[in-house]
């Protein structure tokens, strides 16, 4: 076999037509103001967390969305759950509890229980 | 014997300003070059933002054109300005001399097929909104078995400089939202896209259709302009755009895709500027006294606008605007030494 | 698939393309590659059809490719391009014909940039003046080699010993185009056939009895980038890109596929050996893979030549099975043939896909 | 509007290639390098857009200049006239004249690429050449390639080339008065000066990651580390 | 008649006799259960209370007051507490005196559980037991009060109004035939003595009952069927007490010293929980003082519903209930038995949390923050992260304090660390102690003394968790108050009338309700909302609730704001962000942040007044 140095690299392009999302489906049973999200940005504007990191919501929930949740989840665990983006919100969405469903949805089960610092 | 005003193009602007125009005493010459009168809403199924039927809208018009003389099937030959007055020659050997001239020439729908990127015109499964309407018209299910994924692309030839038209169309989007929902409601199975740059919801209820068609609805809003459309072996479409929001290239798979054609100046409108020696605008579209101050004054003696002919309206809007273009008329020929 | 759909953007992107007296440039990649096309190119023209194409012996590359790579700046490139403008207009021709798609865009560009800001043209023509005291003209027409095929496409057409079907069926052969991203992406008027639909391959194609085949990915670039192929660490890009376009013309099917790039039917033809080494896969369905062609070996082909006079042998993709599906017969012993019929050592056998 | 905006202005492809941005995606869409790698067309525009100095410097320093394949499909379907390619071109002419490019991995590749184009076209005539294209560097040349290599002149001769002889034809030498006069347009418009910078950073770059500059050289050539690419699906 | 007299017996106690065994004894079960269930620590402290002296005397007083008399009745609704404690007070009355002449006449047999209950059936008139008149007057006595009680709640069953109450808890079937059964018992034990009474003597109640039925009364088997009655209503209501709230008069005696050694609420039904629950009387005044109340559907949401379906184990319904809930603590403060309803909810929320899937925080970016060095000289002042949204709070504040001259730094310039409470609020103990942590690094180490906080959420939590040591954690009503009287801000009074609005976490969670109204009053004339202090109502912003929607906190918060505009003041004050943000949307009056109102009214230039 050849050592070419080089090999094919993934794709970063969506596809969402045929892909089953029933991990996004039932945060959308849970809350289904999840889809009223218009991604204004509010929520991400006045985000706490935002301030200190790249965390925002609106990011989060349309990742959800694309069934991209690997990659954004990271930066939900940021959330230090003030409720400021609720407040913002002109969808009047309850963003915390939206926020506490996907991780009840999206979260590993193993992670129940919380380590103790 | 009451004065004659030709009022040109046959439309819902057109209609309406000859009404009113009775209503103040004078006799319409209503010219339309289509076999009927209505214009595009003659076209149309259902109007946004709550789906009313457009024939409940026009029909009412159609049944009270007493005292109007109208003339479809007709084009105009010619306008010479004669002292003070008009002289308009039509297609079928007519002349009349008018004090005034109405130009309510409409808009033409934006060519889907010059964005040949969509592929309108050689792909089978991309249709226009306005066969779209014709479909919802009909009552006829799509022409094409299993759909269950279906775009609608917003900014078809609306703001868009290498199409020629720079301008907002504003009524796409309610339109493609109205769509959407329509078709939700008539087959619910069905997944729905709307490819769009910005929901321009400016109307009253408009916002209220948007939060319907993404909660009751599911229609599925894509921040993003299609970029490409292109047709697989068994004549489905991959549409690709860039999910904006998300910052990453967007494929999909789509059983039919709804191109949401922008309005663009009539055909037509030109020449007859030309005619009457009026400015047209860099958009093609008439250039009134003032765009704000006059709306319906063309920069000329005896020459008004009502409707789309000087830019993108919904139909209230060119409703209301007609009216006022009546009495813009009116006034002028009741004020007495004019140069 | 609406056929007369296109029909009606291809009558609206035609292109006025002057009959004779050429000036010609050649490619850097496509000399080195594909030395028999341009051979082939010259031969038809001049020999088979009696235009006049000159070539002079100091015109040289354009600096596309170190331009696009970032070796060389703007300003470079642009006075390089002056000089070879002033080696035509020095030759007494005003027509411009080059063998590279880079090229063809670069040329197009730059004209189009000194016609937008002419003090940029007057900065080129000092810096020609310095740097070789030379003065040029711009090209009264600026066409690609594939333009003048297209144009005489029916001319060959009528002098084609075979054409492009299944000898065996009748049935067309399904070929895929494949045009060079800068032959009309930056400006579609000046390719023939436009920027979506272009029709320089597609006339050919059809004038020489095959059927064109659109495929979803038709459009997308091969994947040669540049620096992001020259560069070792960065072919995974084009490696990539080509496969996405076989995976998506895959379904269709087709027997060849006709370029009009220089790097191009390189690269669609290389990834695909690659392909094969890394994962094993091939298309084309017979295991030897879609072979791909210029529009210059298409044309010689049709016209009867020795493939291996068109250097098909130099392709990794086997030819030979589309040879006997198209009746062209060939001479299997004198594939890797030398100077005066030495019989050189054949090269080695790639591991997954096939070889002749 | 800072300085660097206002020098990256001055660039003839920013003029014709960024008018006003409005974000629609279409570039990016069917961007060929927004697929295989971690990059946005549209996220550049919208920061040069942004005529923000900092960021436009951070952007010169950066990789995700260098992902770009110069297609210029982007050109095709921009609603708004801009040809977001060739803003990447003069962004990078930029970050070389910066020397910006040697903070980035890709931008470290300058040196590889200005080696094997300069001397080409300075050498040859032509930016690519047979002699100088080797199977070593070039492993997907395929064994047919390998055959070519090794068989050069029996190969190109046969194939109607005149590889290194005088007068017209394929691969011939160019006559010396016309390479002394690519020479003196290089040195005339900034070429030289380019490979003068590129080498001249690309040394104390080497120096500072203590590395030979035939190590340097050739790291940039073959490394590519993961943070390219996007993440396996 | 002798026999009865002499055998000291009737088969008609039994059902009593039953009934008393029975509740006891799952009384003393309960007690065994309660206890085990308690944290080893808390049991310790629990029998430590029991012998400190002033613990006991607490313990007697409250008894006695909150059960017995009801005190705290007294206050809200005279009528509601003449019918609660004439019944409690009554009927205690009754038992001690049936047993006190069981003591002085027939001592040997006291120890007849049913004995001191039915004494006047086993008794003749003597003459010894006539020096007892004043007792038979008592007895007397007591039951006519208890009489009266019980025809209070009959009326009040039909027609709360008159006792003050809008809503009433719906009851189950348990509770009403415990309630029918305990409005039974007085009215039988009245004609039941009335049928002795010719014999055992009676008094001003019994004796005319005797006298005008005289004649049906004489005989034997219809005296037995009364007191059979008596003893069977007696009987019923016994047994159906520990399944009805009327299990709160006993489990009260246990959750009074509990509560007294302060016991805290560590599970959402066992232990101290679990006296509290059986302790909740289901009278449904949480169900009126709930802001939620202002819609109907939220009715099922009070605490007494979520008091009976944490009973039931119903965890679907205890889940909804204790996630919807404000957690504004008014229920809490207007409950009789003192019912740590937010306490109950959290341990609920917190035992929730750790059951479902979760991500778990990640709040290591924190690490990069650098305390600043403030030194001790200088008021920390820490706006809050939701101050960002109402940025006249922190302007006003440091305007405020540059007024007074007190030199300050902002904590938060640069971004707020959450004080940890939402977290907390959501169930998220240790994440919100991971902030708390943080936060305590940051303002120990600024070597400030005084941390100025002016959102009450913040305050609340800074006050309750944060055991900051060597710093003062001061709210900034309280601070201003102080400078006010120090005479270090000279405000001028604008006589607009004014309403304070006490945000739940300030007032009923942190008791600060005077000095924002002294301050206030320099600057304005105050009004009175129609409920304030302790029974404020929530704005309805409150970080508390975690699935209540928007469109469901509007009526909430116009229905505060009905309440605060009650005797229509030109301008609304709050003291907390959230209200102020919250308010801001629907008030006809201006809403102004406690600090921008003195901002408002300073002085700007001394000289003018002299």
């Amino acid at each position: 076999m050849i050592d070419f140095g080089y090999g094919l690299t993934p794709s970063a392009t969506l596809r969402i037509e045929n892909v089953q999302n029933p991990l996004f489906e039932e945060l959308h049973r849970r809350e289904p103001d999840v889809v009223k999200c218009i991604s204004c940005g509010s929520c991400t504007a006045s985000c706490s967390a935002g301030c200190f990191t790249e965390m925002s919501l609106r990011r989060v929930i349309l990742s959800l969305q694309r069934g991209r949740e690997k990659e954004i989840l990271p930066m939900l665990q940021h959330c230090m759950l003030c409720g400021k983006c609720q407040l913002v919100c002109p969808r009047g969405i309850n963003t915390r509890h939206l926020i506490l469903s996907i991780g009840k949805v999206y979260g590993l089960a193993d992670q129940k229980e919380e380590v103790r610092p | 014997m009451s004065e004659n005003v030709v009022v040109i193009g046959g439309g819902p602007a057109g209609i309406e300003a000859s009404r009113r125009l009775r209503d103040l005493g004078y006799t319409p010459i209503l010219i339309e070059k289509e076999p009927v009168l209505g214009g595009h809403l003659a076209r149309w199924d259902r109007l946004f933002p709550d789906g009313v039927e457009a024939h409940t809208v026009l029909d009412p018009m159609l049944q009270d054109l007493d005292g109007i003389k109208y003339f479809t099937d007709t084009t105009i030959s010619s306008i010479n300005r004669l002292k003070d007055t008009w002289v308009v020659k039509l297609s079928n050997g007519l002349s009349a001399q008018v004090r005034a001239i109405l130009l309510s020439t409409g808009f033409d729908l934006f060519k889907a097929e010059k964005k040949e990127e969509y592929g309108y015109g050689i792909y089978e499964r991309v249709i226009t909104n306005a066969e779209l309407e014709d479909w919802f018209k009909a009552g006829a299910a799509p022409q094409f078995d299993g759909v269950h994924t279906i775009g609608f692309v917003h900014c078809v030839g609306s703001r868009d400089e290498k199409a020629g038209n720079r301008q907002c169309s504003k009524v796409c989007c309610v339109t493609a939202v109205k769509q959407a929902c329509e078709f939700k409601e008539k087959y619910p199975e069905v997944t729905v896209y709307c490819f769009y740059m910005d929901l321009r919801m400016f109307g009253r209820k408009f916002e209220d259709l948007y939060l319907k068609a993404q909660k009751e609805h599911g229609v599925r809003f894509v921040r993003g302009r299609v970029s490409e459309v292109s047709e697989d072996i068994d004549g489905h479409l991959f549409v690709k755009a860039e999910d904006t929001l998300f910052g990453k290239p967007l494929k999909i798979k789509m059983d039919m895709l709804v191109l949401m054609c922008g309005m663009a100046p009539a055909d037509g409108t030109s020449e007859l500027a030309r005619m009457v020696s009026i400015p047209v605008g860099e958009d093609g579209f008439l250039v009134p006294a003032s765009i704000v101050g006059a709306p319906c004054v063309a920069p000329r003696d005896g020459i008004f606008f009502a409707g789309t002919s000087t830019g993108p309206k919904t139909i209230p809007e060119t409703l209301g605007e007609a009216s006022a273009a009546a009495l813009a008329i009116d006034r002028y020929l009741k004020t007495p030494a004019r140069r | 698939m609406i056929y007369q759909g296109k029909q009606k953007i291809w009558s609206e992107y035609q292109k006025e393309i002057p009959d004779d007296h050429w000036f010609y440039v050649r490619s850097c990649i496509r000399q080195s590659f594909f030395p028999a096309s341009e051979k082939m190119f010259l031969e038809i023209l001049r020999k088979r059809l009696g235009k006049d194409v000159y070539e002079t012996p100091h015109h040289t590359t354009c600096g596309g490719i170190a331009y696009h790579s970032e070796a060389i700046p703007q300003e470079t490139v642009m006075t390089i391009i002056a000089r070879q403008f002033a080696l035509m207009t020095e030759a007494g021709y005003e027509n411009y014909v080059c063998s590279c798609i880079t090229s063809f865009g670069l040329y197009t560009e730059v004209m189009e940039d000194w016609r937008n800001f002419p003090e940029l043209e007057a900065k080129i023509r000092e810096n020609l003046w310095k740097a070789t005291r030379r003065e040029f003209k711009i090209p009264a027409c600026l066409a690609h080699a594939s333009d003048l095929i297209y144009k005489f496409r029916n001319a060959i057409a009528e002098q084609a010993k075979f054409r492009l079907v299944n000898k065996a069926t009748g049935e067309p052969l399904r070929v895929v185009e494949h045009i060079g991203c800068h032959y009309a992406k930056m400006f579609p008027s000046k390719g023939v056939g436009g920027a979506e639909y272009p029709y320089v391959l597609a006339g050919m194609v059809e004038s020489w009895g095959g059927e064109v085949i659109d495929y979803p990915e038709r459009r997308h670039c091969c994947g040669f980038g540049f620096r992001q192929y020259l560069v070792r660490a960065n072919r995974g890009y084009s490696l990539s890109n080509t496969h996405k376009k076989f995976e998506s013309m895959e379904p269709f099917k087709p027997d060849m596929i006709i370029t009009n790039c220089p790097g191009c039917p390189y690269f669609l033809d290389r990834w695909q050996y690659v392909i094969a080494e890394q994962t094993g896969k091939t298309y084309g369905g017979n295991g030897y893979g879609i072979p791909v062609f210029t529009y210059e070996e298409v044309a010689g082909l049709v016209l009867g030549y020795d493939p291996w006079d068109l250097g098909l042998q130099t392709h990794q993709v086997a030819v030979e099975p589309l040879l006997d599906k198209m009746g062209v017969p060939y001479k299997p012993e004198d594939k890797y043939k030398g100077l005066n019929g030495k019989q050189l050592q054949r090269p080695e056998l790639p591991m997954n896909i096939k070889c002749c | 509007m800072g300085r660097i905006y206002e020098r990256l202005a001055q660039d003839y492809r920013i003029k014709e290639g960024l008018k006003a941005c409005i974000s629609c995606g279409t570039c990016t869409a069917i961007c060929p390098a927004a697929e295989f790698y971690r990059y946005n067309p549209k996220k550049i525009v919208t920061i040069v857009q942004s005529r923000d100095d900092n960021a436009i410097t951070e952007l010169l320093k950066s990789d995700v200049i260098w992902y770009c394949g110069e297609c210029l499909s982007c050109v095709t379907r921009c609603p708004r006239k801009n040809a977001p390619g060739l803003v990447i071109m003069a962004l990078r002419a930029l970050s070389i004249e910066l020397g910006c490019f040697v903070e980035s991995e890709k931008g470290r590749q300058m040196l590889p690429l200005m080696h094997a184009l300069q001397r080409n076209i300075l050498d040859y005539g032509y930016c690519v050449y047979p002699k100088t294209f080797l199977y070593e560097k070039h492993p997907e040349y395929g064994t047919v390639g390998q055959w070519t290599q090794e068989h050069m002149e029996d190969v190109y001769e046969r194939l109607g080339a005149h590889l290194g002889q005088v007068g017209p034809g394929a691969l011939r030498r160019i006559p010396q008065e016309s390479l002394d006069e690519l020479k003196a347009i290089f040195d005339l418009t900034g070429a030289t000066r380019w490979m003068d910078i590129v080498e001249e950073k690309s040394r104390e770059k080497a120096a500072e990651m203590g590395l030979s500059m035939e190590e340097y050289e050739a790291q940039a050539f073959n490394q590519s580390s993961s943070c390219h690419l996007n993440p396996q699906e | 008649m002798k026999e009865r007299i002499l055998a000291a017996y009737d088969p008609f106690v039994l059902p009593f006799v039953f009934g008393i065994t029975f509740v006891i004894g799952y009384c003393l079960l309960a007690l065994f259960k309660v206890l085990v269930q308690l944290s080893p620590a808390d049991r310790r402290k629990f029998a430590l209370s029991l012998i400190t002296p002033s613990a006991i005397l607490k313990n007697l007083r409250d008894l006695f007051c909150d059960c017995l008399l009801h005190v705290k009745l007294w206050k809200r609704n005279k009528v509601l507490g003449y019918m609660h404690s004439s019944i409690a007070f009554g009927w205690f009355m009754i038992i001690v005196i049936g047993h006190i002449e069981t003591v002085l006449y027939i001592p040997e047999r006291l120890h007849k559980l049913y004995y001191p209950i039915f004494f006047r059936f086993f008794m003749e008139e003597q003459k010894q037991t006539l020096q007892g008149s004043f007792f038979f007057f008592l007895m007397d006595f007591f039951l006519l009060i208890i009489l009266s009680g019980i025809t209070l709640a009959i009326i009040k069953r039909f027609r709360s109004r008159i006792v003050g109450m809008r809503r009433t808890t719906k009851l189950t079937l348990t509770d009403l035939i415990g309630l029918y059964s305990l409005w039974a018992i007085f009215p039988l034990r009245w004609i039941a003595e009335g049928f002795t009474a010719g014999v055992a003597g009676g008094s001003f109640m019994t004796i005319p009952i005797n006298w005008i039925l005289h004649n049906f009364m004489s005989k034997p088997e219809n005296i037995t069927v009364a007191w059979w009655a008596y003893s069977l209503a007696l009987g019923t209501f016994m047994t159906v007490l520990p399944f009805t709230r009327y299990m709160h008069i006993p489990a009260e005696i246990l959750l009074i010293p509990m509560r007294n050694a302060g016991l805290p609420v560590r599970h959402t039904r066992k232990g101290f929980t679990l006296a509290m629950l059986y302790s909740c009387p289901s009278c449904g005044v949480c169900i009126d003082a709930c802001p939620m109340g202002v819609q109907k559907k939220n009715v099922q949401d009070a605490t007494v519903y979520m008091v009976r379906n944490l009973k039931r184990r119903n965890q679907q319904r205890s889940l909804e209930i204790a996630e919807k809930c404000l957690m504004c603590g008014k229920c809490a403060s207007l409950c009789q038995v003192q019912m740590d309803a937010c306490g109950i909810r959290l341990a609920y929320r917190t035992a929730q949390e750790k059951k479902n899937n979760r991500l778990p925080a990640d709040f290591s970016y924190l690490n990069a923050i650098a305390p600043q060095q403030v030194g001790e000289e200088k008021v920390l002042y820490y706006a809050g992260c939701m101050s960002s949204l109402t940025p006249v709070i922190s302007r006003s504040v440091q305007q405020v304090l540059q007024a007074a001259g007190v030199p300050f730094e902002l904590m938060d310039r640069d971004g707020s660390i959450c004080c940890g409470r939402p977290l907390l609020l959501a169930g998220r103990r240790d994440e919100a102690q991971q902030l708390i942590e943080k936060n305590r690094q940051l303002i120990e180490k600024s070597g400030a003394q005084i941390l100025l906080v002016s959102c009450a959420i913040c305050y609340r939590i800074f006050k309750e968790q944060y055991e900051l040591i060597g710093v003062e954690v001061v709210h900034y009503t309280e601070y201003f108050n102080r400078l006010i009287a120090a005479g270090r801000l000279s405000l001028k009074n604008s006589h607009e009338t004014l309403v304070y609005h006490d945000p739940c976490d300030l007032g009923r969670g942190c008791g600060i309700y005077d000095a924002p109204r002294q301050a206030l009053a320099a600057v304005g004339q105050l009004v009175p909302a129609l409920k304030e202090r302790e029974e404020s109502v929530c704005c309805g912003g409150s970080v508390g609730s975690l699935t209540l929607r928007y469109e469901d906190r509007e009526p909430i918060t116009r229905g505060s704001i009905e309440n605060l505009t009650a005797n229509n003041p030109e301008q609304i004050v709050t003291a907390c962000p959230l209200c102020l943000k919250t308010f801001g949307r629907f008030a006809p009056v201006p809403v102004r942040d406690f600090a921008e109102m003195l901002v408002l009214n300073l002085e700007t230039n001394k000289n003018d007044t002299k």
